[in-house]
């Protein structure tokens, strides 16, 4: 621990867990410190970025997992941000959610979202009105959610002709795409049996 | 053994250039000066090593191989007798002129290489998060269908930074999200699922939660499953999918 | 903008965007100041950041874009949560081709293998999946090759704002550089010749 000041340390695990947050345990087990003192330290950086004037975020405790948020106030901003024009390209969010039914389809904005780390809804949303991706039909499972897959108004869009001509990705994303959907799965079967 | 060691040390090399820095460093000389003879040795000695140890040289190494014997022969060769200019003649003729030009410049490189290297690994140390998911503020970022000014680079380009940014998460969030299923519950839900259809279900669809451990329960089941004859599995050809029925399925179609 | 404090703002806008971070033109844009006012407002967030010990947070700007990071003592922290990530680094094989593309870029594969004296198809397709560089467009002449150069993700995956951030290109050189590359070899190869 040493050296480093523990409300950055604590600051800098939040902002990285991003949606997912942190639970008391986990905040105990990298800090090495008991539940009481993560829970002082964590009421006190909550304090301090509501009080702080300067601060556009703040600590929020949704099923008893610690988050980052930004303070209410701002969400004026924040829509202006979102409303700002950009028609002719896609937001970074858009293009990943692309790239990951591209490669994936067909896919459920589940795992969209499992492999992204965030909501996904809007992403999805836009693709679907741009008619970059279409819904190809319902996977089996609890819920049924809908499988999603692209168009081909997206060959137009990047130039392709059809799939196979996109780019293959190199191997070591392969491998960590095959962890998350199961291409290699037997490959993850031997590791988790071992 | 050894065979091992040289096939590692052999990737370490990234072609006769390389290779030819290597040898220039290992023998402490001169790179505006080589002794051609010393140096030619040395590489046909490598060339060689590779050819023993029976490793595929890549033809670069031999055109370069050869350039070297072709600059040693015109080392040998007596110089022009044109004593009064001899010196600015024999400097621009040098006929290792060229190699060493090429050396030069790809040491810039490699070490402009090494440069990116560390650049990579400290930006490696920092983490960012994605962007929030705006749903419910803007209208979509759709209207007025203009052709899209985005290219196939920048997919691939989100794609990296998605990764490069899930290397932190993925980890993460399986850790935190984990619930564990138990086999026999997951036999149950398999079954019913199977049993829900009449037609078979492809076998990749009983792994809906993308999440290793659930995953091998999930496949745990099946063979569960299939041991107690539960379900049938079956595959129409090599690499066609793999198809599950229930085992009442398959002996009402034998029935009738 | 009223009363809320341009900082926090700033802030709250930032954790939005993630790391797509936000241009000069869109902090404009939201908070109706000039370029000037903006970039006097960042450099002052980034000093702060900096300043405080208790901010595990970082303003960096890669691409000529704002985004957020962690800062960079508390990997190892992070690296705790994570189990460990291994961070997939380029071969040297497309270090050296992403070298040679980025100095001298609009560049022909043939200028790459010249330099390197060896094939570069497969390093120049790993960088093109990884959309660390592009097609350009063609070169005039004999077969009209493809021209590739860099893209922003490069700028991005290797924290330069733009390009003329490159340190130069070492162009006289000191004998001494470290050359690791090969030692064992040459160690092995002398023995077994012996």
């Amino acid at each position: 621990m040493a050296s480093h000041n523990v409300y950055a340390i604590v600051e800098s695990l939040l902002f990285t867990s991003g949606d997912e947050g942190l639970t008391v345990e986990q905040l105990m087990d990298v800090l090495t410190l008991s539940e009481d003192e993560v829970l002082k330290i964590m009421a006190t950086i909550r304090e301090q970025y509501l009080q702080e004037d300067s601060r556009g975020i703040q600590l929020v405790e949704y099923a008893e997992k610690y988050q980052l948020a930004t303070k209410a106030g701002f969400s004026d901003y924040i829509k202006q941000l979102a409303e700002a024009p950009s028609p002719a390209t896609l937001s970074q969010a858009s293009l990943e959610t692309l790239a990951i039914i591209a490669y994936r389809q067909p896919v459920t904005k589940v795992a969209i979202e499992e492999i992204r780390g965030v909501k996904t809804d809007r992403p999805v949303q836009t693709l679907l009105s741009r008619g970059l991706i279409k819904e190809l039909g319902r996977a089996e499972g609890a819920g049924r959610p809908i499988l999603y897959g692209t168009t081909d108004e997206f060959l137009d869009s990047f130039g392709l002709n059809n799939l196979t001509e996109l780019p293959e990705l190199p191997e070591s994303m392969d491998e960590d795409d095959a962890d998350q959907g199961g291409d290699l799965f037997f490959e993850s079967l031997k590791k988790g049996l071992e | 053994m050894i065979c091992m060691e040289y096939n590692v040390k052999l990737d370490g090399f990234e072609g006769p250039l390389d290779l030819l820095l290597h040898l220039i460093q290992g023998l402490e000389i001169d790179i505006y000066d080589i002794p051609m003879a010393e140096i030619s040795e040395q590489y046909m000695l490598y060339i060689r090593a590779m050819n023993v140890l029976e490793l595929n040289v890549a033809s670069e190494y031999l055109v370069m191989a050869a350039t070297l014997m072709a600059i040693k022969s015109r080392m040998l060769l007596p110089k022009h007798e044109e004593p009064w200019e001899e010196d600015a003649l024999s400097y621009e003729e040098d006929p290792r002129d060229e190699l060493v030009e090429k050396l030069i410049e790809y040491r810039k490189y490699k070490k402009a290489a090494d440069h990116l290297k560390d650049k990579e690994l400290e930006r490696g140390q920092l983490f960012t998060k994605p962007p929030e998911d705006l749903t419910g503020y803007a209208p979509d970022e759709t209207d007025g269908r203009e052709p899209l000014k985005v290219d196939i680079y920048d997919l691939l380009g989100a794609f990296n930074k998605l990764m490069r940014r899930k290397k932190i998460q993925r980890p993460l969030s399986t850790k935190i999200t984990r619930q564990d299923v138990s086999i026999e519950d997951r036999m149950k839900e398999i079954l019913e699922n199977v049993k829900a259809s009449k037609d078979p279900k492809p076998f990749s669809s009983l792994f809906p939660v993308a999440e290793k451990p659930h995953m091998v329960v999930s496949f745990l089941a099946v063979l569960e499953l299939v041991k107690r004859k539960e379900i049938w599995i079956k595959q129409d050809q090599n690499f066609s999918e793999i198809m599950v029925q229930t085992t009442e399925g398959v002996s009402l179609v034998g029935q009738s």
